[in-house]
């Protein structure tokens, strides 16, 4: 579903994905990790074209992603959910849900919209829906994005840090809806420090480490049993 | 537009000359605005720091009335109206001088000097307390330290407003055209209004305009690149 | 061409200065623009056969407004001059003026003709034919413009210049005014030079031209161009002087 | 100073209107009013330029950003003046004028507050934006330019002052603007220019003092709404 | 040397400092410690004026700091060191240490800069002389500090938290640079957290609670048998 071919990529001089190859198959649901700066934003955002590459292929459904008739075609067919949520301020919960669908689908705004308020009801925040995003706690602005993302009716769904700009109380209740998720078979990539949600729903977990996948692994080997000192010594460190 | 230009007809009849006093007189302007600005609006913006009420009341005053007010009301103001009322000896003098140049100046000067204060006083409430806390520590007066330790931090800080401003009053010494000084502008307008080749004349105007404020605007960039408190 | 436009459009838009008693200044009760070349633009209009509108311009904008059309003729005490023959066609003369000199009371002893003037500071409205006359005939003379009479006026007054050199009417409308301020003045006797006035029409537009000498033809011929200077300028009034012009063409 | 007001205020309120074009202050703020709300379309597309990665859309511009900074307003009223006439081959009354060369000047400077303006909003929104699968143009509509635009108003209140003070300029050319009628009083009464343009001073004053005000409210209700924006 | 007699403080309504009586002999290393917000800074800032006192009086070498003639004068033989070190900026650091004397003294520029050298050489910084305070780290911007305050040759230092706004790392190297001034017998004031100096080299240590001084003694009693309980608390609070 998701293929990376010999992708590399720079920031100037300093290569942030060095030769990455490798893929992710339809339902599946991948979590990346790694040290910091090791590349995870940087590979995930590739795939919805939020970076350029300068090296190699990013392939989804046999489509090149960095050499498409219509990135933003493509785009919508991809959900993206930020660390920092990223919701629209100057609109409510339902308009930051239906604004895209009804500009770019030719979908009735009714029919936009009763989906809008279902998946509002699935995260939990149906009685929100005519609040405007200043007046949310984060875990709820960041399970609104996540329906946002939802409500374009993507095939693949991206998530980086979903959780890390939560206060504690709240990363929980945007992980039951990511497992939720999971169950119903999107496929998903999710760069996240959240082991236990790798180790519950991940089907696999890639290990990454100075631009480079080092390790690549279902949670059950990765985590009794990493092979590199690199993961070793990160697993241990995210233990304490 | 058929119009076949002619800048020949502008080199007759002394017009260079012409043009080269208005630049003259423009940058003579400039300079000496320039400096009425950055004297009264430092003081003014001292004065402020002391917090005398009365004192910042009628600064208060000064800054509004002279941000609210067009410029070239200052000006018409200065030139007709409080000519009009300084006693007749005093105004000799100045119109002996030339009184076109004199009033403009002041007038340019003087509203300057109420947004000069106003970015100063800006800067100055961006330097940490410590910095004045520090000076007076070593024995050196309130004064002094203004002098030394805040006020030139504040220059440096807001060198780009203070560009802008610089811009700008060199901009507004056109407006004294308006009571008949022959600056760059003036100049222009007495050259189009005897040869009636407007084009040809605004053209090379607008050029010289153009090149002395981008050369003012490189100036300000590449001062405020070269005394930016290196990494603080 | 223009008379066809000003025809279509129903109006004939005569700029004027508005600040040039008598010829063309405002009335303070109406806050209308009257004169003596008021009158005459209304004379055209009325021979054309269509609705007059003033339009108040400055001086130095007299000719350009012309040359670019926001105007169809101009009657603003618009002097004759070789220079500005080239620039623009000239209808039959409407005034003869003598351009004098105002100087203040005080300097009578120092100046006493417009020669004496030499080396010092003359105002003058800028763009006016006052200005280049000034220029051209008084050696050394720096002239500082502005706007308007008025203004030229003050700065006579505020001594910020030595002269005030103008039409002899409008001169002695400030004279007269200054009677009554602290700072009198008067007139040199000496002329600096004379000019004849006319409307001024764009070039080649012949058709309005003639429509307007043909006007003052009629109003020569029918004594109505006498009375209307009458009413301007008679005994009544403060500018008494006396007609001695025709409305007839201007001989370069 | 007073019985010059109640003898002439009607002419500061509304120049020769009905006898003639509405003028005085009246018209000093619709000149103002309309120059600004035109220049707002043209200083969005020019922030849009500014920030845009091609060069294509980018230099010019830069480039038009520069000259406006560069030149005086009076240069842009004078190249209206005369020139507008001649390109639309059509004579233009001095209220036109007035309006082409401060939509010209406005523009510039508009563009600028407008382009802060998005470059404050955090780079998320974009993405965000983008990664919906909106086009760059549908996210700026949707996304950028309305919270940008919001954001600036205050900045943009606070231009209309200044641009009601550079509606003064319009006097050069003879447009009836307040500055004009004043200048009219003077020239009727000639004795007392002092008084006049006090007068005169006092009026912007008192106006742009009102707009100052309200520029403030303003700022006060959307730095509240803000607040409201940012707490999560 | 230093006398506080019955010295109050008030901040509006807040009474920082409560009727303070206690003296500072010459040559005495003084350390002042004490919960957050107890009123050490206050005090040590009412010594050279900072801080204007409403009751009491402060004397220094029998004059009354808050009420004597020139206080420009007299802060000039008192160096102070702020937390924040507060250099200036604009100036290099050679300029920091030369502008007050050359501006205060009627010494000859040459001989405020000779000096000024010597003790840079001193803090170790001898190499610094032209480098601007922001190309500095905090460590060394410190002891600039300090050499600033020794360039006015005052007869007393103020020290106010020093070392707290430093890196672990460079704490130490301001600490030496003290307590070498302690070693050549200046008398100094010394807010501070760092027990091992006071221990080191303090020949009084005051503990300060609510704007009043609860104990005074050197630190060999104070450390091993504190009196009061506040006292007790404090220190086993720093110990972790
Ligand atoms: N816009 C940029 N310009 C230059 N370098 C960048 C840019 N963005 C990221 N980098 C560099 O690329 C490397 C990879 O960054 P990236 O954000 O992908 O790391 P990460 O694994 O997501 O780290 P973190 O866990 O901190 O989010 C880092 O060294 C970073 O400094
Ligand atoms: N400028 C001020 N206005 C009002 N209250 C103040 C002011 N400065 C200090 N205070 C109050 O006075 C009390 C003593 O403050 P001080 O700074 O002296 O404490 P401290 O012992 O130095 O604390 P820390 O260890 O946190 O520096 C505190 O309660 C503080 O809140
Ligand atoms: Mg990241
Ligand atoms: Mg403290």
């Amino acid at each position: 579903m998701i293929e990376f071919k010999n992708v590399s990529k720079w920031y100037g001089d300093y290569q942030a994905l060095v030769n990455i190859s490798a893929q992710v198959t339809q339902g599946e649901v991948l979590v990346v990790c790694g040290p910091s700066g090791s590349g995870k934003s940087t590979l995930i955002r590739t795939i919805n074209r939020l970076e350029p590459i300068q090296e190699g292929k990013i392939l989804i459904d046999k489509t090149d992603v960095h050499d498409c008739g219509s990135i933003d075609e493509m785009r919508s067919h991809i959900g993206f959910v930020f660390q920092q949520f990223n919701l629209f301020p100057h609109m409510n919960v339902l308009d930051n849900l239906t604004m895209a669908p009804i500009m770019l689908k030719r979908a009735r705004k009714r029919d936009v919209e009763e989906h809008a308020q279902a998946l509002l009801e699935r995260v939990g925040l149906a009685h929100k829906a005519n609040a405007f995003p200043g007046e949310l706690s984060g875990g709820q602005q960041q399970r609104v994005a996540i329906a946002r993302a939802l409500a374009m009716k993507p095939r693949i769904m991206l998530f980086d840090e979903p959780t890390s700009a939560l206060d504690p109380e709240m990363v929980n209740e945007v992980l039951q809806v990511m497992k939720g998720l999971a169950m119903e078979g999107m496929t998903m990539v999710c760069v996240t420090h959240e082991m236990n949600f790798a180790k519950d729903v991940a089907d696999m977990v890639w290990f990454m480490d100075a631009g480079k996948i080092v390790e690549q692994a279902p949670p059950a080997d990765f985590f009794t049993n990493p092979q590199t000192d690199r993961a070793k010594k990160f697993l241990a460190d995210i233990r304490h | 537009m058929n119009y076949t230009l002619d800048f020949a007809s502008l080199l007759s009849n002394g017009y260079p000359g012409l043009i080269l006093r208005g630049v003259a007189t423009t940058l003579e302007m400039t300079a000496l605005a320039w400096l009425i600005a950055f004297a009264l609006g430092s003081l003014l913006t001292v004065l402020r720091t002391l917090q005398i009420r009365v004192l910042d009341y009628l600064i208060v005053l000064y800054i509004a009335f002279h941000r609210n007010v067009p410029m070239l009301v200052h000006i018409l103001l200065w030139y007709f109206g409080i000519a009009a009322i300084v006693p007749a000896f005093i105004n000799d003098r100045i119109n002996f001088l030339g009184g076109e140049f004199f009033y403009s100046t002041i007038a340019i000067g003087l509203v300057t000097a109420a947004y000069v204060s106003e970015d100063l006083r800006s800067a100055i409430r961006s330097i940490p307390h410590g910095q004045m806390e520090a000076s007076r520590t070593l024995g050196l007066s309130y004064l002094r330290s203004m002098r030394k330790v805040i006020l030139p931090q504040a220059f440096i800080i807001s060198i780009p407003t203070l560009t802008n401003q610089t811009l700008l009053l060199f901009k507004n010494t056109s407006l004294a055209m308006a009571i008949g000084l022959i600056e760059l502008t003036g100049a222009g307008r007495e050259i189009e209004s005897a040869t009636f080749k407007t084009f040809e004349v605004y053209l090379v105007v607008t050029v010289i305009y153009l090149s002395i404020s981008l050369v003012l605007m490189f100036v300000g960039a590449y001062l405020s690149k070269r005394s930016a408190f290196r990494a603080r | 061409d223009v008379l066809d436009t000003v025809k279509d459009r129903g109006t004939l838009v005569c700029g004027t200065l508005g600040t040039s008693e008598p010829f063309s200044f405002q009335d303070p009760a109406t806050r209308k623009v009257v004169g003596y070349e008021v009158d005459l633009c209304q004379k055209i209009a009325d021979h054309i056969g269509v609705k007059l509108e003033i339009k108040m311009i400055s001086v130095a904008a007299r000719i350009p407004e012309l040359v670019a059309g926001r105007v169809d003729v101009v009657a603003a005490n618009l002097g004759w001059s070789p220079d500005r023959a080239k620039q623009i066609d000239y209808s039959y003369a409407d005034y003869v003026s003598p351009q004098k000199i105002l100087i203040r009371r005080s300097d009578a002893d120092k100046f006493k003709t417009p020669a004496d003037l030499s080396g010092q500071r003359v105002s003058a409205v800028s763009g006016s034919s006052s200005e280049a006359g000034a220029k051209r005939l008084i050696p050394d003379v720096t002239t500082v413009t502005f706007k308007d009479p008025p203004t030229a006026f003050l700065a006579l007054q505020q001594q910020k210049v030595s002269g005030f050199v103008g039409s002899e009417l409008m001169l002695l409308k400030f004279k007269q005014q200054s009677e009554s301020t602290p700072v009198k003045l008067d007139i040199l006797d000496k002329a600096l030079f004379t000019e004849p006035w006319g409307v001024g029409i764009r070039k080649g537009e012949t058709a309005l031209l003639k429509q307007v000498n043909d006007t003052f033809a009629g109003l020569e011929a029918s004594g109505e161009g006498e009375k209307i200077f009458e009413k301007w300028f008679g005994k009544d009034t403060d500018f008494y002087s006396k007609r001695e012009f025709k409305l007839e063409e201007i001989k370069g | 100073m007073l019985d010059i007001l109640s003898n002439n205020w009607l002419l500061l309120l509304v120049g020769q209107y009905p006898n003639g074009d509405m003028g005085g202050l009246v018209a000093t703020v619709g000149l103002a009013l309309s120059s600004l709300l035109l220049a707002c379309p043209f200083g969005i597309l020019l922030a849009l330029g500014r920030i845009s990665s091609h060069k294509v859309f980018y230099y010019p511009a830069t480039v038009i950003v520069y000259i406006v900074r560069g030149l005086p307003l009076i240069m842009f009223i004078f190249w209206a003046y005369f020139f507008v006439p001649i390109v639309i081959n059509r004579p233009v009354a001095g209220g036109t004028t007035m309006v082409v060369a401060l939509v010209f000047y406005e523009s510039a400077y508009i563009s600028e507050i407008i382009r802060s303006g998005i470059q404050a909003l955090p780079a998320g929104q974009l993405e965000a934006g983008r990664s919906l699968g909106l086009s760059y143009i549908q996210t700026m509509r949707k996304v950028i330019l309305p919270q940008a635009l919001f954001n600036t108003i205050p900045s943009i209140l606070s231009q209309f002052i200044s641009t009601v003070k550079e509606t003064s300029l319009g006097f050069v050319i003879s447009v009836h603007e307040l500055t004009f009628a004043a200048a009219q009083i003077n020239n009727m009464l000639l004795t007392k220019p002092f008084e006049v343009f006090g007068l005169l001073a006092l009026t912007y004053f008192t106006l742009n003092l009102i707009l100052t005000g309200l520029v403030k409210l303003v700022e006060t209700r959307i730095a509240n709404s803000r607040i409201l924006a940012a707490q999560g």
